[in-house]
């Protein structure tokens, strides 16, 4: 019986290893999902790990490799700068080898410019991109007016830079009155102490932090506030990841970290609380990429719809794809630039009710959900002029 | 303006100290045995990660104790069983064979406690604002840090210059046979250098591990950083590696606290360079290169001073 | 005191020492003579354990063969190899202390004394050894080796690239030493010192034992002198 | 007759030990030259400030009449001085061949070149195969110098310096460690060699100093005590007490 | 005096020998010719690829650690340049449709290696050691970090990447399939390596070794070491810079990992363990590393650590590298003795492997409990299933690991006396070893 490979091309060594094995086991649970049901067109399913150690040369190789293993899907999401190599790779290779296609799903990558000027017909990306869920964040800032001053630190790389200039642009137009008291960018999962900057962020004066930071770039952020006792607002894409609550709830940061994404576990939504209880009965984590369950999901809905495991006609069968999200609600498949629109929601971080069945890394903290955003309103137009198979 | 400036000399201060605790064993490695250990981060690694689990089952304490202890003998162990093979094919192969063991020992740790970051926490004894000023806590760990650091300073100065070990040891760098014909046994004393010299990594490494993050990485973060003290501070010169680590300390600490750029200073550049990389130099601020200091300190010192601040030694 | 039978030792296959047979007895001086390369240097090198001997050698009524080099110094052997080995990074003083096996007994060779009969080494005891010339390293080696307070001394070529007055001075510092009691197997080129100093005398040729006897003896065989030795 | 080496009013100290005191000395074209001293005296010293080794702290240093002192090593040797060291200084890794070859490159001309194959130069080949012959290692052509005998590597020491074709020859010791018999051959080889050449020389062994030298000058304490031919030199009741002893008389 | 010559130097290869020689390189270039019709899967041909760009690059290295004695860290900084200028032009050439075609492109990339060493060489190569050591890795940093800073040249993060199929066109070649970058690198890769392989033979490749065995005798026959380490440096710089300008045409992007401590500690890696004291050294180090570090990974999970072991074995078994293991045997081979060795080296290798195999069994049980147990425990090692939870499986383990251990301790004295022997026969019929 043929299976169905996937090949998941994340760090499994280095400084995004802990993340990429998250990813890699979120998978794997996802791929066993779909395989008791059946699998996909009634072939199983496989995940082949691909080690690329958040190094982009380094995806290239293993993605050649994974094509070489006659791997025709290949799945990505730690790092926009892996991203931005991986897709271009994909449409090269597919031009210079017709007939021998390959599909790039991405799933975390969420820098706007994979969907816009840079955006691939072989390229889906099921997270909602930066500048998406920066418009939602600021739609809700906008009503916090205890807000007067805010502090930006990111990432210094492709993704912290569209945090950044999304972040500005979006305040300046929303809440005129708001100050910009600091702008900082920092290397790239390199900061072991973060004592420093928060000194600075202190010294600014600033009530609010807008950050884009991830993985131990988070963490570590948010134990140094801890340890200096630093008493802010945090506006976050991914406080949710590995050792964030830890560290929120180190920081006595009740309900003060806010998080902007595609869904949390605490949603009043059963099925995805049963997926969530399955998958914590499982691994010591909790779901951190509800969308990778869409992607898998509507990987099998589009082999079905298409008949077929063809990479083109899947990818036919993607476009403008109509599916109900993990997490309740309808989302689509923007056809003019393969971005996947879902319902995005703000949560906070904190004391739980009994309406939250779910705490965090053991901490007692679970996410309360404080804002939905409808798929309508989070439809921004995009610059994307895609080059599509005749 | 004055609280950032206290806040950053306290923590610039901070950090140095805490380089300085885990390259005082590569100094003591380096200057004395002239090996270029590139597993020293990995062994204060492994100094935290013991001390994760030990304090798991007897407290932070005795971790504080048995951990570097541990590493101490596995360090000791390399130098036996490895290095000592190796070190008659010259530096180079010592260095590879470090590597190596670099590599290997990453993997066992990623084995055994896994790729994400333990829960090591700071003891409960220690685990209060010391004081406070500018309405920032100090926690009273970090001044335990500091105080081990200064203590393990002290302790190594007076037993380098009062011991003979150190003598025997120099001199056994260039004529091995020749010490042991004056009645020095050479090979244990090698064995014995090494073994202080990674137990004190451990030692950096429990006491950093609940201060920062203990996490399969952490060694790779900080590896060059402490070549980059040990030389700039002199070879063989522990008061360098001294000097050298609060330098770098609050060279860095201070450029991450500064925004100033070309931009700041002269203006924005005419938007017809917007999209050149003079823009780039001209926009870059003194925060963003804070993590590339340390180099250019090292290329300057290595071309200036080659013998580094307090060294002796040509390098 | 030392009794070395039937010693042998290779570099690598080829076969240096074919049977070394030589004995000293306490206070002895004894000198080891015979032409470059015939394995005088190898037979000392193997006592001390730097060449792997095989064979017997006896140090006050121990094998001693096969021991570390450590631990055969501390039974009381000391050595001065061929090339000097000082340490040229430490001063002459550090090069002296290191002589000492241990500093909590000390011998009968003092720091003071060695300075005292050597001014040169005085004026420069604070300097680093590498930077001395010829002549002074020499004698550091001597006198480092002292410093261990060994019973047996043996010297291999303390003469080479001295001045002749220093020559003459190394003789009196051989005789010194002899007269505190320390046993000395010497190697030299030059017979004019081994004959003054020496109370026995072996000339090795090939790897062997050529010939054992006084001065006098050696003086009186011709045979023997221009065969194993010079022109 | 010309000079080859002329020092005037030279002076070397480290930190405040002075160890060459103003010493002036004179080598003519074509002399054979001995420096003898006490151990420690400065000889080598002397011959690292005329090498360009070192530095003079004071006093200026001539070769042929030009100043030299203050040029590199190279430099120095480029203008036609050899030396060789009283610890040999070979390179080690390298074979005879190669060894004397190094030595021959640069006084052929051949500089830094990369265009050239090193293996098809006559007039490079030639040399180097000469005085592998003078220096009696033929034998031994392709063995790495660092596994050579002592007194072979002593021979190709002076291989090394001579091989460059200098006029001017400074050797340090090369028959320490020699036999007799050694020694004499290498008396014999040096004397050949430097046949026509400008010889300064640093011995211990009287026989190889009255031997070969046409001139004798006696350094002690870093000063010249004493400069003639050998006779006068034997005779002088200074050098007696502070370097022959009462033996070499 | 010719005559003297004649018999007294080495005597110029005979006309068998030249035949011999050249027919060496013509035979390596009908390899490489033929690699792609024995090999035909899209995979080799990329690992071909990727192996004569790391044989170019750590031949550069060599002329740095094993021809002059310098111990790089920072060599990747040549690389990467060399790289990052090739994309650009590379992008530059299509946009302007300049009639530069590809195959002609990576002599850019070396230009810019040669270019970064002529401006960095002067001040890093004053000083050999511990010192250049240090600098380089100082340098190394320095370049490195600042591509993150210099974001509209290097590309931040995600590096800038180019089209190589934009380039003008030679005999409609358009360079888009792998098969066509294999013999554009293989052509490089053999004109590098001859052009490197000659430099070895001129005077300055003479006076590196000099300065590597001896700096300071150097100055003494008329060299300026400096100028000898600088000429290297530029040299390796150059080659450095070609080796990063086809990775850059295979991958066709640039990023700032080209540059970092990553790549130049690969080289380092690659050429010491092929075996600096040889010509062809850095050539098997190359294949080897690149293999490993492609194959390795798919073998087992855990393969950074095999790596680290085997490093360290190697290091400890074989100090002059992989080549000079081989190297070992020549003497034995002329002298005809290999026979005697080869018996021993049979029954020496049974148990070693019986070691070998029970060590990664037992390993990849263990690593199956502490990393995956409550998975299905029937998995694959290096191709192998097994399952990890059969106690069998894990008393075979343990046997293997002691057992062959034990008797491979033994086995292994006997290897030492047959090369004993052997040896020794070859150097009684003259033959050195
Ligand atoms: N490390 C070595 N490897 C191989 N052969 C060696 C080594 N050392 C010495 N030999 C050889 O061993 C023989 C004996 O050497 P040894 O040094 O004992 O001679 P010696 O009698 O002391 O002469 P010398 O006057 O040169 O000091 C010589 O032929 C020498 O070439
Ligand atoms: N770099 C230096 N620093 C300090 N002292 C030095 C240095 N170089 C040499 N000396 C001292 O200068 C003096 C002269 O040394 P030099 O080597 O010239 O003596 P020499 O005449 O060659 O003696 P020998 O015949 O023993 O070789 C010695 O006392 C030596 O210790
Ligand atoms: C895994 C994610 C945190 C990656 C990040 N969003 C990026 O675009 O780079
Ligand atoms: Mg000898
Ligand atoms: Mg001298």
């Amino acid at each position: 019986q043929e299976t169905v490979k996937i090949a998941y091309i994340d760090p499994l060594s280095g400084g995004g290893a802990s993340i990429g094995e998250i990813g890699l086991k979120t998978f794997q649970f996802l791929a066993e999902e779909l395989n008791a049901k059946g699998g996909v067109l009634g072939k199983k399913v496989e995940i082949v790990a691909f080690d690329n150690k958040t190094n982009p040369q380094e995806s290239l190789i293993q993605a050649q490799k994974a094509i070489d293993q006659g791997i025709r899907i290949l799945t990505q999401g730690n790092g926009s700068s892996v991203a931005g190599a991986l897709s271009d790779f994909v449409t090269k290779y597919n031009e210079r080898n017709p007939g021998k296609e390959v599909l790039y799903f991405n799933y975390a990558a969420v820098d706007p410019v994979l969907t816009n000027d840079k955006c691939s017909f072989w390229h889906f990306r099921w997270d909602a991109n930066s500048d998406i869920k920066m418009e939602a964040l600021t739609n809700y800032m906008k009503t916090a007016t205890a807000i007067k001053n805010v502090y930006l630190i990111n990432q210094d790389y492709s993704f912290g830079h569209s945090v950044r200039t999304a972040a500005k642009s979006m305040l300046a137009a929303k809440r005129p009155d708001i100050k910009i008291v600091g702008d900082e960018l920092h290397p790239l999962l390199k900061i072991t102490d973060f004592a420093p900057y928060i000194a600075k962020i202190k010294a600014s004066g600033a009530d609010t932090v807008v950050t884009g930071n991830w993985g131990q770039d988070f963490a570590l952020l948010l134990k140094a506030a801890a340890d200096a006792g630093l008493k802010v607002s945090w506006y976050t894409y991914y406080a949710g990841g590995t050792g964030g609550p830890t560290a929120v709830k180190q920081a006595n940061l009740n309900h003060q970290v806010f998080q902007v994404g595609e869904g949390i576990a605490n949603l009043d939504n059963k099925p995805s609380q049963e997926f969530e209880k399955a998958l914590r009965a499982k691994y010591d984590f909790s779901l951190f990429y509800p969308r990778a369950v869409n992607q898998m999901r509507m990987l099998a809905a589009a082999a079905d719809k298409a008949k077929s495991i063809d990479p083109v006609k899947v990818a036919l069968a993607l476009e403008g794809m109509e599916f109900d999200v993990f997490n309740g609600g309808k989302g689509s498949m923007r056809k003019d630039d393969h971005q996947f629109f879902q319902p995005i929601y703000i949560s906070s971080l904190g004391d739980r009710t009994e309406k939250e069945p779910f705490d965090e890394e053991k901490t007692g903290w679970g996410w309360k959900l404080i804002a939905k955003i409808d798929t309508a309103q989070t439809m921004l137009p995009t610059t994307c002029k895609m080059e599509r198979p005749k | 303006m004055l609280e950032l400036i206290v806040m950053s000399t306290l923590n610039g201060v901070l950090y140095g100290m805490l380089l300085f605790l885990m390259a005082s064993g590569l100094t003591v490695i380096f200057s004395m045995l002239g090996v270029l250990n590139f597993a020293h981060a990995s062994f204060y690694m492994l100094g935290a990660f013991f001390g994760f689990q030990i304090s798991r089952w007897f407290g932070f304490w005795p971790a504080l104790l048995i951990a570097p202890l541990l590493a101490g003998a596995l360090g000791a162990a390399v130098e036996r069983y490895g290095l000592r093979r190796v070190h008659k094919n010259g530096h180079v192969a010592e260095l590879l064979f470090t590597f190596g063991l670099a590599f290997a020992i990453e993997e066992v740790v990623q084995i055994i406690w896994g790729k994400s970051p333990v829960d090591f926490r700071v003891p409960s004894s220690l685990d209060f604002p010391a004081f406070t000023i500018f309405s920032t806590n100090y926690p009273a760990y970090k001044m335990f840090m500091l105080l081990v650091s200064i203590v393990i300073f002290a302790v190594l100065l007076i037993t380098l210059k009062k011991t003979r070990i150190g003598l025997i040891v120099q001199a056994a760098l260039t004529h091995p046979h020749m010490v042991g014909h004056l009645g020095h046994n050479v090979g244990r004393i090698f064995m014995l250098v090494f073994g202080v010299g990674t137990a004190l990594a451990a030692v950096a490494g429990v006491i950093a591990g609940p201060a920062l993050v203990t996490q399969a990485n952490m060694a790779g973060l900080l590896g060059p950083i402490l070549f980059v003290v040990v030389v700039v501070g002199g070879l063989g010169s522990l008061p360098g590696a001294f000097a050298a680590s609060l330098l770098i300390g609050l060279v860095q600490t201070f450029a991450v606290s500064m925004n100033g750029s070309l931009s700041g200073a002269f203006g924005p550049l005419s938007p017809d360079y917007a999209a050149t990389w003079l823009a780039d130099i001209w926009n870059v601020t003194i925060a963003q290169i804070a993590p590339i200091m340390p180099y250019v300190l090292l290329v300057l010192i290595l071309i200036f001073r080659p013998m580094g601040l307090l060294g002796t030694r040509d390098t | 005191m030392l009794e070395v039978r039937d010693l042998h030792a290779y570099y690598g296959k080829s076969h240096i020492l074919q049977g070394v047979d030589i004995k000293i007895d306490a206070g002895e001086v004894v000198s080891l003579l015979g032409r470059n390369g015939v394995g005088r240097s190898t037979t000392v090198k193997a006592i001390m354990g730097e060449v792997p001997p095989q064979g017997t050698i006896l140090f006050k009524g121990s094998n001693i063969a096969g021991l570390p080099s450590y631990k055969i110094a501390h039974l009381g052997l000391g050595y001065v190899p061929e090339h000097r080995d000082i340490f040229p990074g430490l001063t002459v003083r550090q090069n002296l202390m290191l002589g000492i096996k241990d500093p909590r007994k000390p011998g009968k060779w003092r720091l003071e004394d060695m300075l005292q009969m050597f001014p040169n080494l005085a004026a420069r005891a604070d300097t680093a050894a590498g930077v001395m010339s010829g002549g002074e390293k020499q004698m550091l080696t001597i006198c480092r080796t002292l410093m261990g307070d060994p019973e047996l001394v043996m010297i291999d070529e303390p003469t080479e690239g001295l001045a002749p007055l220093i020559v003459h001075q190394v003789g009196d510092l051989l005789a010194e030493i002899a007269r505190r009691g320390v046993a000395i197997l010497l190697v030299e080129q030059k017979l004019s010192i081994a004959m003054r100093i020496s109370h026995r005398l072996y000339v090795m040729g090939h790897g062997r034992i050529v010939f054992e006897g006084t001065p006098a003896d050696l003086r009186d065989n011709d045979a023997i002198r221009k065969e194993w030795l010079e022109v | 007759m010309s000079t080859a080496i002329e020092l005037r009013g030279v002076e070397k100290s480290f930190g405040n030990t002075s160890v060459i005191r103003n010493v002036n000395l004179a080598v003519a074209q074509g002399e054979r030259h001995a420096l003898i001293g006490p151990n420690g005296a400065g000889k080598s010293t002397l011959f690292n400030l005329i090498s360009g080794y070192m530095l003079p702290t004071t006093g200026s240093i001539l070769l042929r009449d030009e100043v030299v002192s203050g040029l590199a090593p190279y430099q120095i040797n480029r203008r036609g001085l050899s030396r060789s060291f009283q610890v040999t200084n070979v390179f080690a890794n390298m074979s005879v061949w190669e060894n004397l070859r190094c030595a021959v490159l640069w006084a052929t001309g051949h500089r830094y070149a990369f265009w050239k194959n090193v293996d098809r130069l006559p007039e490079v080949r030639e040399r180097t195969a000469r005085i592998l012959e003078d220096i009696n290692l033929t034998a031994r052509r392709d063995v790495p110098a660092g596994l050579l005998t002592y007194a072979e590597q002593r021979a190709l020491e002076i291989g090394i310096t001579i091989a460059g074709g200098a006029d001017v020859i400074l050797l340090d010791e090369p028959t320490a460690g020699m036999s007799h018999a050694e020694t004499e051959r290498a008396v014999a080889l040096i004397r050949r060699l430097t046949e026509g050449r400008t010889l300064l020389i640093v011995e211990h062994d009287m026989s190889v100093v009255f031997g070969l030298a046409d001139k004798i000058s006696v350094l002690v304490y870093g000063q010249i005590i004493a400069s003639g031919v050998p006779e006068e030199i034997r005779g002088n009741p200074k050098v007696r007490e502070a370097y022959l002893g009462e033996e070499a008389a | 005096m010719t005559e003297t010559t004649s018999s007294v130097a080495p005597p110029y290869p005979t006309a068998a020998e030249k035949l011999k020689f050249y027919g060496l390189w013509v035979g390596a270039a009908v390899v490489l010719l033929l690699l792609p019709k024995l090999f035909s899967s899209g995979g080799s041909l990329t690992t071909f690829s990727l192996i004569g760009i790391s044989i170019i690059f750590s031949l550069s290295y060599n002329i740095l650690l094993g021809q002059t004695g310098m111990l790089s860290f920072g060599h990747a900084v040549y690389y990467g340049l060399g790289g990052f200028l090739v994309i650009h032009a590379i992008n530059i050439i299509g946009a302007n449709k300049l009639p530069i075609p590809l195959p002609l492109v990576p002599l850019i990339g070396g230009l810019t290696g040669l270019l970064f060493a002529v401006l960095l060489g002067w001040v890093s190569t004053q000083r050999s050691g511990t010192a250049f050591a240090m600098i380089s890795l100082g340098v190394a940093e320095l370049v490195a970090s600042s591509a993150l800073i210099l974001r509209t040249f290097f590309g931040g993060e995600a590096g800038i990447s180019a089209n190589r199929t934009k380039v003008f066109r030679l005999f409609d070649w358009n360079f888009g399939p792998q098969i066509q970058i294999y013999y554009l690198v293989a052509a490089w890769t053999l004109i590098a390596v001859i052009a490197m392989y000659a430099l070895t033979r001129t005077p300055l490749g003479r006076m590196c070794n000099a300065v590597r065995d001896n700096p300071e005798r150097v100055q003494f026959v008329g060299y300026d070491p400096h100028v000898v380490r600088y000429l290297a440096f530029c040299f390796s710089g150059f080659f450095a810079g070609i080796a990063g300008a086809l990775a850059a045409i295979n991958f066709e992007i640039a990023n700032s990992a080209y540059l970092g401590a990553v790549q130049s500690g690969t080289v380092l890696f690659a050429t010491y363990i092929g075996g600096v004291g040889f010509f062809i050294g850095p050539i098997v180090g190359a294949i080897f590393v690149t293999i490993l570090s492609l194959g390795l990974s798919d073998l087992t999970q855990v393969w950074q650590l095999y790596f680290g072991l085997i490093f360290i074995a190697v290091v400890l078994f074989a100090p002059g590298g992989i080549t000079g293991l081989l190297m070992m045997h020549r003497p034995l081979l002329k002298a005809g003795t290999f026979g005697k060795v080869l018996p021993s080296y049979l029954i020496a290798f049974v148990p070693t492997l019986a070691m070998l195999i029970g060590l990664i069994l037992g390993t990849e049980i263990i690593v199956y409990y502490a990393v995956h147990s409550g998975d299905d425990s029937h998995i694959k090692a290096f191709g192998v299933p097994f399952d990890a939870a059969n106690r069998y499986v894990w008393a075979m383990a343990a046997i293997l690991l002691v057992g062959g251990y034990w008797v491979a301790r033994k086995t292994w004295t006997f290897v030492g006396h047959a090369w004993d022997d052997a040896t020794s026969v070859a150097r009684e019929k003259g033959i050195a070893a």
